[in-house]
């Protein structure tokens, strides 16, 4: 199992946060991390974009965002009779799961990059589609049988949020430029990623650090579903990504976008969404076990799903 | 004194960083013809908010306007924030120079 | 109460960042021995400023006064900015334990 | 009015940023159940403090309470670090909507 | 016309802030960012001039300030005359418009770089030199006929401002320094100036539709303005730099630099020495159309305008 | 003496400050950038020290640790006694100047590297092993006979300071990741090392600026110690450097540990550990005189001592 340094500075910031040290990192520098990882990963999918004939996609996008569907429609009735969560909390932790995490997706191309594996580019395309469609799942579920929500806010939230907007936005530029054109720009969305991946990876230690307390009330069934989700996630994209004949790295990756959950996009649109679901339960999973675990075991472990069931799914 | 003085309200909010924008709209909507914000991080009943993200920032809103807009704020927030987010509003009086700025 | 509390005035000043350093300059003119800073953003009269870039943001300063001082910062200010600029003043009273840090 | 207003205390505390977690851990001590945090600069007995690194950095601390935990806390704080650090502290009434929150 | 792909982030951003996304750059990031523009465009300027002996550029620097004072003493009669504006504004739009703009001039370099043109690098000198005068001008004929203009200040406002500082205090040292002393520093005062650039548009289209709703307000007269005014410094510009026996690409940064409005400067001097004037009205046009207009449109045909007439003049 | 220009950048600093710039780094990029530089510095000390077998460095360790203390031993004497300062005062000051600058070592490293010359790479743990026994030294001189000093939570604000937690994290993981696991993120941690230096020059000028009305109130006895203090360290730590049998450039290196005087870790702790002490007296010492004297005249000094002395002793 190859070792990945970057998930160090996660434990680095997770051990700061832990011992109390007075390290902080300025709020306004996650902000700033935060747009530059959305962008240089937008870009980056938009110049492997451009390589491509983008009507191949539209099939394969569908299957993608379709079946992923199943997993806060499974999530959420798992939380609400399995775990007794109340409607809005498993609706609210269901949505985050659907989602996906930027951070995670990054960690995973930045592992296939250091074994050396190649992935299809467009997966970014995948990852920007998956954000919103589970966030809107997840707010109808808490709100069945409710006629008043307002469903325009909501989208324009997300939608408009930083995330789509700079994920859609990079693909757009980078498919626009293509590689000759974004050429002058690499020094810093290409070359620095890695590096501001490992300081924004610091953050979430320190971030994910002061989350834990926020676990310990939240019960072992949680726990045990911020781990057992993610791998059953995992599974379920490497299956979707053999049968759609993605490469080894493009099954592993579609693998990681399913097992990982929000903390972007999703928090922020619940939080207005469905007001009654307690963050501290679907932030304390995602960012406290979920994404931790996908660095350190996760990841790995889709791909060696996806070195043995590709090509024999 | 020279410079006439009038009392009016001084309504502070404050509440989590997500709520701004509609926040704004809220006031907005309300008729308010002016606010301050600034960033802000806390603890509360819901718990320690560091700021070290944009999900456990606050912000602290003031706004002077006259009694009845400062009790139709407290009411609308009230109705619409207080039973489900991290909010906490108070109410001063303020002398303000030019009286009629903060009326409506 | 076991430690005495005298009542002070707070002078609160909301304005353009850009006016700072000649806000401080007229403060100390006057005499001020002590205020504070805080960044803000907001929206009043001049539009809504956001603090995207200096030239939209807003400060907030306060300063701890004896009444006089309250007065004539009040009035300096309302000479010197009120025409042209988005600034908006307010001013409470204040308990302090030491008043003769606030006063002159 | 329809929302009934009860009378509480605002401390506002201002001190240097490097005093955060012991402030924080007194207050916790004293029983406060919530405070806001903002940062900011300033000028006062101890000099200009400009923010410009932690060692010039203020903050401005408010808290919200019933009277004696009012006076207790400026009690501690003012045996605990006026002799040796630059803070200013002030009281004034504040209005709010649920007492029980800030009473103990 | 060849495509530079540093406008399309100008473009994200402006779309960003049209649909009202929650994408916000902090105000910091965009002082940092400036910072950073400022201080590698004069240590670049400063490199280059190390080459050079200085001595040989004051005449054509006189040349070059003094032909661009003619660009606010035009522009004020036209917007108080005919465009019916108070003196005090008349003249603060006029100082943005003689005073420069530091991110159209990168803009316009990095366009010349990716053609693969040259320019004397002395020209950041120009850039430096330009800032001033048209400030000091333009306080002056809001303020005719007044004696109580207090100089002192404005000049130190101007003087000890952030933006000569920077790119003096960078020509100074680049020039100190030399090609091998700046060396080290090149990985990031160049490496990393495009996709810092390419952020800071992104910031400036986000501020700049803030400004649109200023535009509206503003009338025709002023849109108008703000096109045509730069075509014609553009111009003056672009012959002054033939006369002066610049090399093409020196020829059109000459015009793009006469063509261009100051927003960084000119607006926090103008605040407080003209404070009647209305700072909505100067930021609104030299921001929210000369910018963008000089962008799209400008820098091309200054371009033209620099092949067309180089040589013939 | 060969000219190193990331010290202009200090001086710029100095300058915009001394004139009343309005040129002003936001406090949060302050932050951001000794986040950097820490964790940097830490984590090139770790690869370098994943070449070596660790064990043989634990007696020049204790050699290095225990001779520095000679330092406060000295200065708080010469300050209480000579200079007439009060106990608290010349404890906190000598504590300053026993601990180490890590923007100092970080120049002299780039002054050596500029000049190929080459030093052991484990003087980083040193930098890391001397940040906090001066610090705990200048806190029982400050309390002598007192009884009541709480040490549990003075030894938790250094060892889990942001200046502890990042160097010895960044050595633990460059030591972990090895030069293999690290070359991913060379390109931000190493490339960008010298020009993020010059910004944080930058910065620290604007800020000693803003020291030196504190110092024409300090008085001359404080101004010569800073000046002397300084000298005296360096020839104590290149003869150290000399009987340990370090190469030219860990001499010089170790030289500049001794003679710079901390600004960081020691500020904070000693504000909270010792509060009657003025902090403007060992800030204004520290930064206004030592720091600077040390960039123009000390390390060169430094450098000249250890080629004298090398291999003489
Ligand atoms: N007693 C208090 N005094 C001052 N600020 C408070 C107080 N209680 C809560 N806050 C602020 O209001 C936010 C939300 O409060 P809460 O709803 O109690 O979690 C907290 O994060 C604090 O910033
Ligand atoms: N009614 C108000 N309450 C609180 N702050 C205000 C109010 N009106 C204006 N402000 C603040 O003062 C600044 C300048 O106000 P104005 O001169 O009205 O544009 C605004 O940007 C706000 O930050
Ligand atoms: N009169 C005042 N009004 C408002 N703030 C003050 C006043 N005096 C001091 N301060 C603030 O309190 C901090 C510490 O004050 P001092 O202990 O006087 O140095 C200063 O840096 C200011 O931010
Ligand atoms: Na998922
Ligand atoms: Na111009
Ligand atoms: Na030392």
């Amino acid at each position: 199992m190859p070792f990945e340094p970057v998930i160090l500075f996660f434990a680095l910031g997770l051990l700061a946060g832990i011992v109390r040290s007075d390290l902080k990192i300025p709020g306004v520098v996650y902000e700033a991390l935060s747009i530059f990882l959305l962008l240089a990963i937008g870009l980056k999918g938009g110049v492997e974009l451009s390589r491509h004939p983008v009507a191949t996609l539209v099939l394969p996008a569908l299957v993608v965002v379709g079946v992923a569907m199943l997993i806060p429609l499974v999530a959420f009735p798992v939380l609400h009779r399995l775990g007794r969560f109340p409607r809005a909390d498993a609706a609210s932790i269901a949505a985050h799961y659907g989602s996906v995490s930027v951070v995670t997706f990054a960690v995973a191309s930045s592992y296939l990059l250091s074994r050396g594996d190649a992935a299809e580019g467009y997966m970014v395309v995948f990852l920007a589609l998956l954000e919103l469609p589970a966030i809107v799942l997840g707010v109808a579920l808490a709100r069945k049988g409710a006629t008043d929500t307002r469903w325009g806010p909501l989208l324009h939230e997300v939608l408009a949020g930083k995330s789509i907007v700079l994920l859609a936005g990079g693909l757009l530029i980078g498919w626009l430029a293509g590689v000759d054109g974004i050429r002058p720009l690499d020094k810093v969305f290409f070359d620095l990623f890695k590096g501001m991946l490992a300081f924004f990876l610091l953050e979430m230690g320190l971030v994910a650090a002061s989350r834990l307390g926020d676990l310990r009330r939240a019960g072992a069934f949680l726990l045990g579903f911020a781990m057992l989700m993610p791998l059953s996630g995992g599974l379920l994209g490497v299956v979707t990504g053999c049968l759609l004949g993605f490469s080894v790295g493009g099954v592993m990756l579609l693998g990681t976008l399913y097992a990982s959950a929000s903390y972007i996009a999703a928090p922020a649109a619940m939080r207005i969404a469905v007001p009654e679901a307690n963050p501290a339960l679907s932030i304390g999973a995602a960012l406290g076990i979920t994404f931790p675990f996908n660095l350190l075991v996760g990841i790995p472990v889709y791909h060696w799903l996806a070195t043995q069931l590709h090509g024999v799914l | 004194m020279n410079l006439p003085l009038t009392l009016r309200k001084l309504v502070t909010v404050i509440c989590e960083a997500d709520l701004e924008a509609h926040l704004v709209a809220d006031l907005t909507q309300l008729g308010v013809r002016g606010y301050t914000i600034t960033d802000a991080r806390g603890s509360g009943a819901h718990g320690p908010r560091d700021a070290a993200w944009r999900a456990s920032a606050n912000i602290r809103v003031e706004l002077l306007c006259d009694e009845a807009m400062a009790q139709q704020v407290a009411e609308t927030l009230h109705e619409r924030y207080y039973a489900h987010y991290g909010m906490v509003m108070f109410i001063t009086d303020a002398a303000v120079l030019r009286p009629q700025k903060f009326s409506r």
